[in-house]
């Protein structure tokens, strides 16, 4: 049985677009008709297509006088010099057999089908096996490929054997796509929201900069941020050290740094009370940083001199052996006023509770909310996750740290408004109403 | 057969009870016995880390083959380190700093922005219509949805649905071909909210109101907490309430979350016992160990310790726990 | 220069990073694959630096003589001896084979027999399996026999040949595996066993009884919130061990249903929020504005 | 004093050693309730049912010994459920603190059959001792958290330069000349203690590759995991100890999990308890200063 080819080619946008017409080689009646769908790329919407990373091929196909049996799909590379810009008809069996023929293998012996298993990634020949289908397959066979290498495929009518990935028949023609070559892009369109939003994120950030830098913006009361500096005072009339722990993830943390930033205020007021101040970090380069922060604290306050490098430690990074040495510290240097702000783990139980039974005023602070129960339990003032950033800005009124604050307030009006109009989308589509049934938030956000 | 334990081992496991025994004692007080385990531990985890990391990141590179692309990190690690050689170069330690903390900017950006924006946002707008799942035309996928069914089970579903459709939940969970212990599990999913008459129906198109109240519920958790956390607006009025029932509805999940993490850490005291009464080992090993007589051993040596040491001291504070 | 350089070079990675995730092409891949190993590699460093540095704070206080500095010595000791030992020794005292296997002249009365012997030669506690066999002393049947020796502790070395035997052949396996040294030799391995893994695990599960204490005496009902917080904790609390499904099935069900639409739902207001906190931060980071990571100017 | 001023008094020390009492005795005295498993648990338990022999499965071993006690049931018994299925199977570690701890573990549940024919309590399938380099390999520990993630998904094999913990060249072990990043893997399984661990492989890979992963993290974890779980980015959640516990009855070898599952009555009512007198006492106290 003869049969024809129509490969559709998809000029690096996906089948919903635009649609170059097909190309018809050659036109028998009574013939199968080969429908193959080749994808280099995904669009702007729609989840269909392949990563166009030039290591990746799409492949899909129907039948149009549909066919039972199965499809093995092959691969291999074209032969340097070698011209088929054309797409035809191959047998790839010497007669009704099972057996691939030497001509169609090109090199090695022949492989009876029925016996040799052809799992995916086999080897026969110049050809490799990319995968088998139950018959036709509209959905896409996604092959890994070499970059800037030509490819072609055959796509073979095939009878399963018993034996998994064997084959009894090879009944009709195979169809020999012609050179196929994975495509290379320089943005990947399914990823526009995520850059939207990025996007909006910075835009929403530099605007607020710039405002923040002409007039007051403002920033509602957080509770527990005044704390701090009564806390402070309170250290100074018993006369015992402030404690500061920075959390237990590494610098890179934005918990670590948020923290980094409110131990410069901390370090400030300290300065003023002419309190020592006493910070514990898990990591040393946080201690490295830690130092400087403080150095410029007491700076800022005008009290370098007061300064003492030896009060910022590096107790272990070894997370529990990290709480073991704050805890003798609480236990041992008793400080009237803990403050916890940053990255904590199962240890904050440990430092806040043996805090609460020292008996100092315990401030936390972490945006790692498995341990908040906890501080919100055993501590004084907490900042819930968020308002952990929110406070550093609070604090420092710092034009930069306002515009944080702000572009994720802008942000969370978006999300509200994104959340909301494709829940009513969703709701409505759902109960077949014409426009918004064939819309999915899938489209946009893959 | 595995021989026995050597001696080197049995000594081995019990200092592993002594020193579990010494960390406990931090219970009653801070005493030499915690403090002397804290500082081994401390020291033998910094020992530890410090070869691990050469052994495993740094030497194995140099064991592989290189590329010009290793020189970066080269510098930058050389760089770290002229400030142990000169103080005045230890500004050179800034670049491999910000380097590091450059990467993990970018990648937090790009990484957070997909998973926690762009697929929590698909999450939250799902539709807030829930049909209750058809036993006798859903996919075998979807039928696994519900409540107790395992995918043998939707399998089996299936079959029977094809030789006689269901007439009712019972009919469907009542199957010849479902085996004692498969019917037990699902009539213990019973239920009118959240159990199978919520879910499955044996119609299409039957509305799952329960389901179509949790997914408001849901929509309003997330609109109110976004709230709370919106610091541009004095929450007061409207703006107020809603934000403070924000603020409840994340006062509840928080205590799902205090629930959970009490569970962890019983969890981890019941394992320190376990592991004394040798249940992670074989029971000819525990039989060698005898970890409860390990324990008390230990347990009378601490307590005897800290008795003496306390009396040493005595006049001095009492030990800081019993404050 | 000392402050803007970093600071310029962070730049140039931070946004290749950003910039990466939207470009598909295979060569910036193959880019990113390297220049992301560099993390990790300055990161190991850091932590080599922290040893040193330990010893750098350590060391004063115990010259000093400072308060508790008997425990300090024990630290750095204890660290000194965790590193001594994670060196690979055996490159200077020379590996010794884990053993030998040979043939002696065969006995005709075992060849009778169609059989074969191989006697062992090696310490108890040494695990040698002849096939299946693990005795001192084998009759097996001919042909190839796989030989395994090896000791039970983590840290020693195996030795594996394959012997092939004819009938009336006697072989003797003498086999004696060395320990090894270095980061997974047999004392690290040892003292990681004994005293790292239980001090670690001892020190978490102190928390079980600072939170029977914290639900004791500062867990309080002060106001609605708290009061929430405690319901929804208890009921959790029973649902998450088995006796919340024999008191009442509804119990597990409560609990799920709480955590899938109350918690899921507040906390993904929360994971919301603070990614958006994460990635201005971020964008900051690289754009150079946020500097403080790198100490005040 | 007031009995309610006495009750908030008194020595914490007494609580603890009630905690104590309340974990020892019911070891020995065993409870015995049954133990059934929950949708998170089953959901986990069904992704790695789906799976056929010969999968290619990555095991991420995030854990240090602390957090033994809530994974190592769970691990243990996906172990027994994956080696009965015959897949083949990749071991990594973004934690310094494992590599001895995934030695002994691998040592003890790979090399070994868990579950030979004729184990006493046992009806599933037996499994069988997996070969080294040949069912499995071990890539070892590398620094470096969501970088190695990120270099894992892009280029696996440049991660650990080509080679297995113990020096074997990919290129010598067949099934894995396929593994050339994380989507590559039919399954994640992540036996997650904390950072990093399964949240940064969903935040960092997950979205990016479009992976398959199920975890197990200890309870402390969980509460911040279901968003991803509800979201389908992980296809299951095993709860600290109650979750393995239950996961080991759905695989048919209960053991330590569900020992200690047991346990945690006693525990978890201790810790009602004392939430309900303090607060008891804390209210009549107040009353009484009214």
């Amino acid at each position: 049985m003869k049969a024809f080819v129509i490969v559709m080619l998809l000029a690096g946008v996906a089948a919903a677009q635009e649609r170059i017409q097909p190309e018809i080689i050659e036109n028998k009646p009574d013939q199968t008709q080969w429908r193959i769908e080749v994808f280099y790329d995904q669009g702007w919407i729609g989840a269909k297509g392949v990563e166009p990373d030039g290591r990746h091929i799409g492949l899909g196909w129907t039948r149009d006088r549909v066919v039972d049996g199965s499809v093995l799909v092959l691969r291999r590379k074209l032969v340097p010099g070698e011209v088929t810009d054309k797409g035809h008809p191959l047998r790839i069996v010497d007669q009704n057999g099972s057996r691939l023929s030497e001509k169609f293998l090109g090199r090695g012996p022949t492989i009876d089908a029925a016996t040799t298993p052809l799992a995916p990634g086999t080897v026969v020949g110049d050809w490799t096996v990319v995968a088998s289908s139950d018959g036709d397959h509209p959905e896409l066979i996604t092959d890994e490929v070499e970059p800037n290498t030509s490819y072609i495929y055959v796509l073979a009518p095939a009878l399963r054997g018993t034996p998994p990935d064997t084959y009894v028949a090879f009944p009709g023609d195979a169809i020999q796509t012609w050179p196929l070559r994975a495509h290379t892009a320089w943005f990947n369109r399914r990823r526009w929201m995520h850059l939207a939003l990025i996007g909006l994120i910075a835009a929403a950030l530099g605007g607020y900069t710039w405002l923040a830098k002409r007039k007051t913006l403002f920033v509602r009361r957080l509770a527990g941020v005044d704390a701090i500096e009564n806390a402070v005072g309170r250290s100074t009339e018993m006369g015992r050290p402030v404690l500061y722990v920075t959390g237990v993830e590494e610098t890179q943390d934005i918990q670590t740094i948020a923290s980094l930033l409110i131990l410069g205020h901390v370090a400030k007021i300290t300065a003023e009370y002419d309190t020592d101040l006493r910070v514990a970090n898990a990591y040393p380069l946080t201690m490295v940083i830690a130092e400087e922060v403080v150095r410029q604290g007491y700076a800022n306050a005008g009290r370098a001199d007061a300064h003492r490098p030896e009060n910022i430690m590096f107790i272990t990074s070894e997370q529990f052996a990290f709480a073991a040495g704050v805890n003798g510290m609480i236990l041992r240097e008793r400080p009237a006023t803990n403050i916890f702000f940053g990255r904590f783990y199962g240890e904050s139980l440990m430092l806040a509770e043996t805090g609460f039974l020292a008996g100092a005023i315990q401030i936390a602070g972490t945006a790692e909310l498995t341990q908040l129960p906890f501080f919100v339990s055993a501590c004084d003032f907490t900042l819930l996750g968020e308002e952990l950033f929110a406070c550093s800005a609070y604090l420092t009124r710092e034009p930069n740290q306002l515009a944080l604050l702000k572009a994720g307030d802008v942000l969370k009006v978006v999300i509200a408004l994104l959340v909301v109009g494709f829940t009513v989308c969703a709701t409505l589509a759902s109960q077949g109403w014409y426009p918004f049934t064939r819309f999915s938030i899938e489209d946009v956000m893959p | 057969m595995t021989p026995a334990l050597g001696p080197v081992d049995l000594l081995g496991a019990w200092i592993a009870i002594f020193l579990t025994m010494a960390i406990l004692s931090f219970l009653y007080g801070d005493n030499p016995f915690y403090k002397l385990a804290e500082h081994l531990f401390i020291g033998v985890s910094i020992g530890y880390i410090v070869v691990v990391q050469i052994k495993n990141n740094l030497w194995v590179k140099l064991e592989r083959p290189l590329s010009p692309w290793d020189l970066v990190p080269a510098i930058l690690i050389a760089m770290m380190f002229v400030k142990l050689a000169s103080r005045k170069l230890a500004w050179l330690g800034r670049f491999p700093l910000a380097v590091v903390v450059a990467l993990y900017a970018g990648q937090s950006v790009t990484g957070l922005v997909g998973s926690d924006l762009g697929d929590q946002i698909k999450t939250a707008s799902r539709s807030l219509i829930v049909d209750k799942i058809d036993l006798n035309s859903a996919p075998p996928g979807e039928l696994s949805q519900v409540p107790g069914v395992s995918p043998a089970i939707a399998a089996k579903l299936v079959i029977e649905r094809t030789a006689r459709p269901f007439t009712s939940l019972d009919d469907a969970l009542s199957r010849p071909s479902l085996t004692a212990s498969e019917r037990a599990d699902l009539a213990d999913e019973r239920g009118l909210l959240v159990g199978t008459e919520a879910r499955a129906a044996t119609e299409s198109n039957r509305v799952d109101w329960f389901g179509v109240a949790s997914g408001v519920l849901l929509l309003v958790a997330l609109l109110t907490g976004l709230l709370y956390f919106y610091f541009s607006i004095a929450h007061t009025g409207v703006l107020g309430r809603a934000s403070r029932v924000g603020v409840w509805i994340l006062m509840v999940g928080f205590g799902a979350s205090f629930g959970y993490t009490v569970q962890g850490r019983i969890a981890l005291a019941i394992a320190r016992a376990q592991d004394i009464r040798g249940t992670f080992v074989s029971p000819a090993d525990a039989a060698q160990i005898h970890g409860e007589v390990a324990a008390i051993v230990s347990s009378v040596i601490i307590v005897a310790g800290i008795w003496i040491w306390e009396r040493r001291r005595a006049g001095v504070a009492a030990p800081g726990e019993a404050s | 220069m000392k402050n803007t350089a970093p600071v310029l070079l962070g730049m140039v990675v931070g946004c290749y990073m950003v910039v990466e995730y939207f470009i598909p092409h295979y060569a910036v891949r193959d880019v990113s694959a390297h220049v992301l190993q560099w993390g990790g590699l300055v990161a190991a460093a850091a932590y080599v630096m922290g040893g040193i540095n330990l010893v750098q704070v350590t060391w004063p206080k115990i010259r000093r003589r400072e308060q508790d500095w008997g425990y300090k010595v024990v630290l750095l000791a204890s660290a000194a001896i965790m590193m001594l030992v994670g060196l690979p020794w055996r490159a200077l005292i020379g590996v010794r084979a884990p053993g030998y296997a040979w043939k002696l002249a065969p006995s005709p009365e075992l060849a009778r027999r169609h059989e074969a012997r191989v006697l062992v030669e090696a310490p108890d506690d040494v695990i040698v399996a002849i096939g299946t066999a693990t005795a001192r002393d084998n009759v097996v049947a001919p042909g190839e026999v796989a030989i395994k020796a090896s000791r039970r502790p983590i840290g020693y070395d195996a030795f594996e040949t394959k012997l092939v035997l004819a009938p009336g052949d006697v072989a003797i396996v003498a086999a004696d595996p060395q320990m090894q040294w270095g980061a997974s030799g047999r004392v690290r391995t040892w003292i990681y066993d004994y005293v790292f893994a239980p001090c670690n695990a001892t020190m978490f599960a102190l928390l079980a009884f600072f939170v029977a204490s914290a639900a004791f005496r500062a867990f309080r009902a002060r106001n609605i919130e708290a009061a929430l917080l405690l319901g929804s904790a208890i009921i959790v609390l029973l649902a998450q061990a088995p006796i919340g499904r024999w008191l009442t099935t509804s119990l597990p069900h409560l609990s799920d249903w709480i955590l899938d639409i109350l918690s899921n739902g507040s906390r993904r207001a929360i994971i919301m929020g603070a990614a958006v906190g994460a990635i201005a931060t971020g964008l900051r980071v690289i754009l150079g504005i946020e500097r403080s990571h790198l100490g005040g100017d | 004093m007031h009995w309610s001023d006495r009750l908030q008094r008194f020595d914490r020390r007494w609580i603890f050693l009630i905690m104590a009492l309340a974990i020892v005795i019911p070891l020995y005295v065993p409870i015995g309730l049954p133990i059934k498993a929950r949708p998170m648990t089953k959901a986990a338990f069904n992704a790695v049912e789906e799976l056929h022999a010969g999968d290619v499965v990555l095991v991420s071993m995030d854990l240090d010994p602390a957090s033994t006690a809530e994974l190592e049931p769970y691990y243990r018994a996906v172990m027994l459920q994956l080696k009965r299925k015959g897949v083949k199977l990749v071991f990594a570690t973004l934690w310094y603190q494992a590599p001895p701890l995934v030695a002994r573990w691998l040592r003890e549940t790979v090399d070994v059959a868990i579950a030979p024919p004729g184990t006493p309590g046992y009806e599933g399938l037996p499994d069988r001792a997996y070969v080294r380099n040949q069912d499995y390999v071990y890539l070892g520990f590398r620094e470096g958290k969501q970088n190695i993630i990120l270099g894992m998904g892009a280029n696996l094999p440049g991660v650990f330069g080509g080679k297995t913990d113990d020096g074997t060249p990919f290129a010598d072990i067949p099934w894995l000349r396929n593994i050339h990043g994380l989507g590559d893997f039919k399954l994640m399984v992540l036996v997650s203690a904390g950072a990093p661990g399964a949240k940064e492989y969903v935040q960092f890979a997950q979205n990016r590759y479009d992976l398959r992963m199920v975890a197990v993290t200890t309870a402390v974890s969980v509460t911040d995991l279901a968003p991803y779980y509800q979201a389908g980015q992980l296809l299951g959640i095993v709860a600290g100890l109650a979750g393995s516990a239950e996961y080991e009855v759905m695989v048919g070898k209960p053991s330590i999990g569900v020992q200690g599952a047991d346990v945690l009555n006693a525990g978890h009512g201790v810790v009602i308890i004392a939430i309900v007198l303090g607060n008891l006492a804390y209210f009549a106290s107040r009353r009484r200063k009214k």
